[in-house]
């Protein structure tokens, strides 16, 4: 009854996507993208990768949704009526789509153990890590070991991100500008 | 001193001047000096280089290799051999005009002046002695834009707008077409060098042939082939000396040197002959000789009518070139030293008048032989040399045109060259006649006018101060152009067996 | 939330369990889902929680941008050592294997050190991140 | 041993150096760090270059993982080129920018951040080129992509900041494309190394997944690279941000997407699945050309110079692209070399309009009237990268614009030649327009302020080196056009 | 049933896909962008954990008494994208915050205008 649960979250998925294209107020679309990504981390944990589906749920429903939640008040919570109709978006969103799934036409079925991602490289990863690596967790052993070099670069992104958020937005430094524009203010 | 490191000294010597008039820029007296010097020794070394080409060597110099196959390289063949003489020695004549010159009209930033002047002499040597393609286009670009700065000496919006249209025209040919042309020559031919006999036979449809000519012809833009030619007279805002650079010494020069080395190296006389397709090109070139003469004909300022002189005389070297006859590159080979010497003589004589008495328009110039007597005999044999009539150089080079001309068998362009003949005699001999049998206007030539000129040489005492002429360097040059007016006919036949190899290899 | 009781309550009670769980999922990553990076992450969610019940302040206080940020460029340079510290025995970049006699146990030393250097950076860059919004509020 | 860590070095030297900027902090220190950083940085490039020359492509297998099944640094001939010309530029650019930023970033004391984000950029940049592995391609990309949104946002105009938000937009976007390429042909696959996709490709090559995969990581790239039309981030995000900013990334950022859009259509795909069975160029030539003239068109008339000059930049992408279209080796050497060529005049050019600004405070044109005088060294700079824009003999412009040319009339395409031509001569019209009210006018009066002064050494002797650069390999190209020249054949897979 | 569900749910996870797409491109609200592009993102990493499922395997972590594992592959390479889909939004959040401060909205069109008018 596998599919049953599949359709149901991908009906599910379906909804709150186009339940956020449609709000106006800023503050229910952020917690309904919350929603969406822990859908999503369900279904990912469905297709047996609950690794992903663990940080899905911390980062997309946790730190995403606070930041976002954080930034609104900061900002505003309501969105503006458009102005025009936004057809050249559709167009493009349609082609993209339409050749997306144009794509799909040749893909093998999901879940189909002679795909090609089955049959190289992912096999010696199941078979070999064992004895090569010696963890069972074969995200982890694949991840920190055999692309150990994808995850120093990750560290990387995120502490590139640190660096911008200090940068946009460093405490010390928003204070003193506006010590300065004060004391422009008295001059 | 090898012949190959006499190539290097003639391309570097005027940039070590260039570098020396900047650093003596606080003492001009020293700064000329060095101009001066290098002058001499430029000639010097461009005359070393003579007696080899005379016993038929082609002196090489090989500086680096650009890219694979290309070289920045030197070759010095008669052609070259005569223009850098002739650019080498000019230049030592219109620094001593310009010191003159300069000085009498308290121009501002005459370090400047010489150093670009400098430069640009040696981007001209560069052209006269590349032995490729690829150098003469880096020389040539060079040149243009050495120039630019001495073009737009006075920085006024006047001379940034003959700027704009100077180098508009010169870069917009040069990139758009002879660059085209070039690497197109390269693609079809898989060299750029210049070879006697030329690189094109045989290498591509006589269509080809055609559009590559017409965009040599008309990518050269220096060459003022109409209708590329607005440039020249855009460019008479600047100092005097600088248009005797750009119409006698290098600029035009370089443009009308280059058309007659493509047709004879890169196409090959034989080839245009034999095909019959450079027809066109002397038509164009007719046309630009009689149009022009047309228009300076129309002109009340000097230097415009001397401008658009130079555009037509330009079109006798570019019609020569495309006669494709011996005689007619011959002709048209001597006319870039016939023209040298007597426009450069004509636009001394012009920057003179306008030192001394500030006249710029030749419905103001009557009577200004009395006073100016020297000037103005100088200006009236530039004249006749001009007109290409004997005894002075300009004789030779008509006639071996026309010489050509009947070669081709074409005697329509005998026709055009006597009519164009007669035109320099409407526009120039009035000039003289005006000079010296026309009373001046003012009954005194002493009072404000003149007393502006401060600078003016009076001389001889008989006439009291009747007779005033230009600064004594000025007189001095104009003076030794003149006479090489009167000597080129006297020794043409030197001039004619040095060039003779061009045409039988 | 400040003046409530019930949450501030149940976040002094929480606190420590989710910071325990945050150490459970850095050290247990070779077993079980979890690994450095959502370690690193609940970690932050604890600190921030704290923030949110309690006052910017008061979790600056107990947790000092200062040390956050030194937090950062540690656990990347923790990484980047264990690579080059294989490079020094002679292996390439990040080949755990020569780490220690056996690969094997090399290859788990590697893992459990750089899954920590991971979670250090995480838990820092995610504070760092919160601090930075939250401080902008509290400029407001 | 060092030898053998060539290629990890490479990337390793900016990425310790970054974190380490962070723990330092002191201004002076940090400078004096990524400046050291850098020129090893340069150095180690320079190194990789020669032994690729010597010994042919290196391989480093990251982990001790043998690809496919870990990440391999592959570095050939194309991707050293490409690192020395990264490398160099932003050795040069960290060395001229301690005055600059000094001036243009006066509110962020903390200049460590600066030069953390900088490394990092460095790191990511550097990092897209020597990999061999499509998956890391794009964590790297993301390094880059993250830390030029943030350097971009530290301009001094509030339009630094909406002009980084749409770069991040749209660079996320096509960072998604190109990770949406990347599943596509994992999924036909099961491979991410792209020497093992390659070989993988050939038997999947008819299917539709693997067309779209193509489609879009071309799509990606272009959005990188500023491609006509996806140009629109570029104009003001180099406008607004810093200028050291400016110059490192228009000499770098966009040829880095050239570079990764050569390895897609080359290695990946090969020749024949790009150009004789996707017919490429029929879409790549007109953009390139559309793109040539209208952002020339558009540089003409703009006043703001450092906006001007990237319009000139989206136009240039457009001749690297044109040259990829041609798929012959002399226009992929005319791509290939303008790629480092115009990475030399735009950083040169950019360096001058920041010493500009550090002594004007704006590059607006009505604030360039008599630098000519008062900033002649800047200026002859300025000129200089100006003549090679429009490619005059003896400058790196024209060796660009002559394999172009040559390509163009190798195919018969002469219209195409003339097209790039005639954007030459646009160029001569905007360089000029500067030019011109550099010298010919007089200096605005500045009120109580003294005459404007030629920067300072420590910036006009970096810009002098790049200036020296341009004459250089615009007269002698054996390690440029050369070293192109034999990329391009091996992308080919033709003995050159 | 599989194959034609298998096919399905790709073209489900497409169409989240482009209605983030949408978002971000149609929409003028900063922080709306924001939400789209991780709506984009998240769609794109379901696309790709879609592929590692194995039919009757089970999650990638070897246990007694499994056989058929999931592949790990793609989980891993999304763990990373997610990471740096996080680190996007928290720069461009960082972004929008400046740009309220600087223009007092996050709306593009008046963020133009404003532009505009200066």
């Amino acid at each position: 009854m596998n599919w049953v649960i599949d359709i149901v979250l991908l009906a599910l998925l379906m909804f709150t996507a186009v339940t956020i294209a449609r709000l106006r107020g800023l503050f229910s679309a952020a917690i309904v993208a919350g929603i969406y990504s822990l859908l999503g981390a369900c279904w990912m944990s469905v297709l047996d990768q609950p690794d992903v589906a663990f940080t899905e749920a911390a980062v997309g429903a946790g730190i995403s949704t606070v930041l976002i939640l954080v930034t609104l008040s900061l900002t505003t919570s309501e969105e503006k009526e458009p102005k025009h109709t936004p057809l050249l978006p559709l167009v493009v969103v349609l082609i993209t789509g339409a050749a997306l799934i144009y794509g799909t036409i040749d893909m093998p079925r999901l879940g189909d153990p002679q795909a090609p991602t089955n049959l190289h490289v992912a096999p010696r990863y199941i078979e070999e890590s064992p004895h090569e690596i010696g963890v069972p967790n074969l995200v982890t052993a694949v991840l920190a070991s055999y692309r150990g070099y994808d995850t120093l670069g990750e560290t990387a992104v995120i502490l590139t991100a640190g660096v911008g958020v200090m940068i946009l937005l460093g405490g010390a430094r928003r204070r003193r500008w506006r010590a300065d524009d004060d004391k422009r203010d008295r001059a | 001193m090898s012949p190959s490191t006499a190539i290097y000294a003639a391309v570097a010597l005027p940039l070590v001047g260039a570098a020396l008039v900047v650093s003596l820029r606080r003492w001009p007296n020293l700064r000329e000096a060095a101009s001066l010097i290098t002058g001499g020794a430029l000639f010097g070394v461009v005359l070393s280089l003579l007696p080899h080409v005379q016993s038929g060597a082609r002196p090489e110099a090989q500086v680096v290799e650009v890219m694979s196959g290309l070289w920045l390289a030197f070759k010095v063949e008669p052609l070259g051999m005569l223009f850098a003489l002739v650019a080498s020695g000019l230049w030592i004549v219109t620094t001593t005009y310009s010191i003159g010159y300069m000085r009498g009209q308290h121009e501002v930033d005459q370090t400047r002046f010489y150093a670009w002047f400098a430069i640009a002499i040696s981007a001209a040597m560069g052209v006269a002695m590349a032995a490729n393609l690829l150098t003469l286009f880096t020389f040539y670009e060079l040149l243009t834009l050495s120039t630019y700065p001495l073009v737009t000496h006075h920085r006024t919006e006047k001379a940034m707008r003959a700027g704009r249209v100077y180098l508009g025209i010169l870069l917009g040919t040069s990139i758009g077409f002879l660059l085209l042309a070039i690497i197109w020559t390269y693609y079809l031919a898989g060299t750029l060098d210049f070879r006697p006999g030329g690189i094109l036979a045989g290498t591509a449809d006589n269509w080809v042939i055609v559009v590559l000519l017409a965009l040599f012809a008309f990518g050269t833009g220096k060459a003022a082939l109409m209708p590329f030619h607005r440039w020249l007279p855009a460019a008479m805002v600047a100092p005097t000396p600088v248009s005797a650079l750009l119409h006698a010494v290098a600029v035009v020069k370089a443009g009308v040197f280059s058309i007659m080395k493509i047709v004879v190296y890169i196409f090959g006389i034989e080839l245009l002959h034999d095909t019959g397709l450079s027809i066109w090109l002397m038509y164009a070139a007719a046309f630009t000789i009689i149009a022009a003469s047309l228009v300076a004909l129309t002109k009340d300022n000097l230097k415009a009518r001397l401008a658009y002189s130079t555009i037509s005389q330009l079109s006798y070297i570019v019609l020569g070139a495309a006669m494709a006859t011996s005689a007619g590159v011959l002709g048209g080979s001597m006319h870039i030293a016939m023209h040298a010497f007597g426009k450069i003589t004509l636009f001394f004589c012009a920057g003179a008048i306008y030192v001394v008495a500030h006249k710029t328009d030749i419905s103001d110039m009557r009577g200004i032989g009395r006073t100016m007597p020297i000037t103005m005999t100088a200006f009236f044999i530039g004249a006749l040399s001009i007109i290409g009539l004997p005894p002075m150089g300009g004789a030779w080079s008509k006639w071996f045109l026309a010489l050509g001309a009947l070669e081709a068998e074409k005697a329509i362009f005998v026709a055009v060259l006597m009519i164009s003949s007669l035109l320099n005699v409407a526009y120039l001999m009035p000039i003289v006649a005006r000079a010296f049998f026309v009373a001046p206007a003012e009954p005194a030539p002493g009072d404000d006018d003149f007393a502006g000129a401060p600078q003016g040489t009076v001389l001889g005492a008989n006439g009291g101060s009747s007779i005033k002429e230009a600064p004594v360097f000025c007189l001095v040059a104009l003076c030794a152009t003149a006479a090489g007016c009167l000597a080129l006919f006297f020794f043409a036949d030197d001039l004619y067996q040095l060039l003779t190899p061009i045409v039988n290899p | 939330m400040r003046d409530q009781a019930v949450p501030r309550v149940v976040a002094k009670l929480l606190i420590p369990y989710i910071l325990l769980y945050a150490f459970y999922v850095q050290w247990h990553g070779d077993y079980g889902p979890g690994g450095g990076f959502q370690a690193g992450v609940i970690f932050a969610a604890a600190i921030i929680l704290y923030a949110l019940i309690f006052d910017l302040r008061t979790a600056q206080q107990a947790i000092r941008p200062r040390v956050v940020g030194l937090l950062v460029p540690l656990g990347l340079l923790l990484y980047i050592g264990v690579g080059i510290a294989t490079m020094l025995k002679g292996g390439v970049f990040l080949e755990y294997g020569v780490l220690e006699h056996d690969p094997v146990h090399g290859q788990h030393l590697g893992i459990l050190l750089i899954e920590l250097g991971v979670g250090t950076t995480v838990a820092g860059v995610m504070i760092t991140i919160f601090y930075g919004f939250a401080e902008a509020v509290s400029d407001r | 041993m060092i030898d053998n860590h060539l290629p990890i070095l490479q990337i390793l030297l900016p990425l310790v150096a970054a974190p380490l900027c962070l723990l330092l902090r002191h201004r002076v220190v940090v400078t004096a760090l990524a400046i050291a950083v850098t020129w090893v940085t340069f150095a180690v490039s320079v190194a990789l270059m020669a032994t690729v020359l010597q010994q042919g492509p290196i391989s480093y297998e990251l982990g001790g993982w043998p690809p496919p099944w870990g990440i391999e640094y592959r570095v050939d001939i194309l991707s050293a080129f490409v690192l020395v010309l990264v490398s160099g530029i932003g050795a040069v650019v960290a060395t001229w920018s301690p005055a600059s930023i000094s001036v243009e970033l006066p509110r962020y004391e903390r200049h460590y951040l600066f030069y953390c984000a900088y490394l990092l950029c460095l790191t990511g940049l550097l990092g897209i080129t020597i990999t061999g592995d499509m998956f890391n391609v794009f964590v790297f990309l993301e390094i880059s992509a993250l830390s030029s949104y943030v350097l971009i946002s530290m301009g001094q105009d509030r339009r630094a900041l909406t002009a980084a938000y749409s770069y991040l937009i749209m660079g996320t976007l096509g960072a998604t494309f190109i990770l949406i390429g990347i599943g596509l042909l994992y999924i036909m696959t099961g491979t991410l190394n792209m020497a093992d996709l390659a070989l993988r490709l050939q038997d999947v090559a008819d299917t539709r997944t693997v067309i779209v995969a193509f489609a879009f990581l071309i799509v990606g790239v272009s959005l990188k690279m500023a491609l006509f039309p996806l140009h629109l981030w570029l104009p003001n995000a180099y406008a607004y941000a810093p200028s050291a900013v400016t110059a490192f990334l228009a000499a770098t950022a966009t040829k880095v997407a050239v570079y990764l859009l050569l390895r897609f259509f080359f290695t990946v795909f090969g020749y024949d699945f790009s150009f004789d069975r996707m017919q490429l160029w029929i879409v790549l030539m007109p953009l390139a050309l559309i793109g040539i003239l209208t952002a020339s068109l558009v540089a003409v008339f703009q006043n703001n110079i450092k906006r001007m000059l990237a319009y000139s930049s989206v136009a240039q992408i457009g001749y690297m692209v044109l040259g990829i279209s041609f798929a012959s080796v002399s226009g992929l050497t005319g791509g290939v070399v303008h790629l480092f060529n115009h990475g030399l005049m735009k950083c040169t050019l950019f360096l001058a309009m920041g010493c500009i600004v550090y002594r004007c405070g704006s590059v607006h044109i009505d604030e360039m009237r008599g630098l000519g005088r008062r900033m002649p060294w800047t200026m002859a700079a300025f000129v200089a990268g100006g003549l090679s824009l429009i490619g005059v003999p003896m400058t790196v412009g024209f060796i660009s614009k002559w394999f172009l040319v040559k390509a163009a009339l190798e195919q018969g395409l002469w219209p195409v030649a003339g097209v790039i031509l005639f954007s030459s001569l646009l160029a001569v019209v905007y360089i000029w327009r500067v030019i011109e009210v550099a010298y010919f006018e007089e200096p605005l009066a500045v009120d109580g302020q003294g005459p404007v002064r030629e920067a300072p050494l420590s910036m006009l002797i970096p810009m002098w080196v790049l200036v020296a650069a341009i004459f250089y390999f615009g007269v002698t190209t054996e390690l440029t056009a050369g070293i192109a020249q034999q990329a391009a054949a091996s992308l080919l897979g033709v003995v050159p | 049933m599989m194959e034609t569900i298998g096919l399905y749910n790709y073209w489900v996870v497409i169409v989240l896909m482009m209605t983030g797409f949408y978002i971000v491109v149609a929409r003028d609200n900063l922080i709306k962008k924001v939400i789209g592009l991780s709506i984009f993102q998240t769609s794109v990493f379901l696309l790709f954990i879609s592929v590692g499922k194995v039919e009757g395997g089970t999650a990638p972590i070897i246990a007694d008494g499994f056989e058929v594992y999931s592949n790990p592959l793609p989980g891993v390479l999304i763990l990373t994208a997610i990471v740096v889909g996080v680190a996007t939004t928290a720069v461009a959040l960082g972004l929008v915050v400046r740009i309220n401060e600087e223009y007092g909205t996050i709306e593009e069109t008046e963020i133009h205008r404003q532009d505009v008018e200066a």
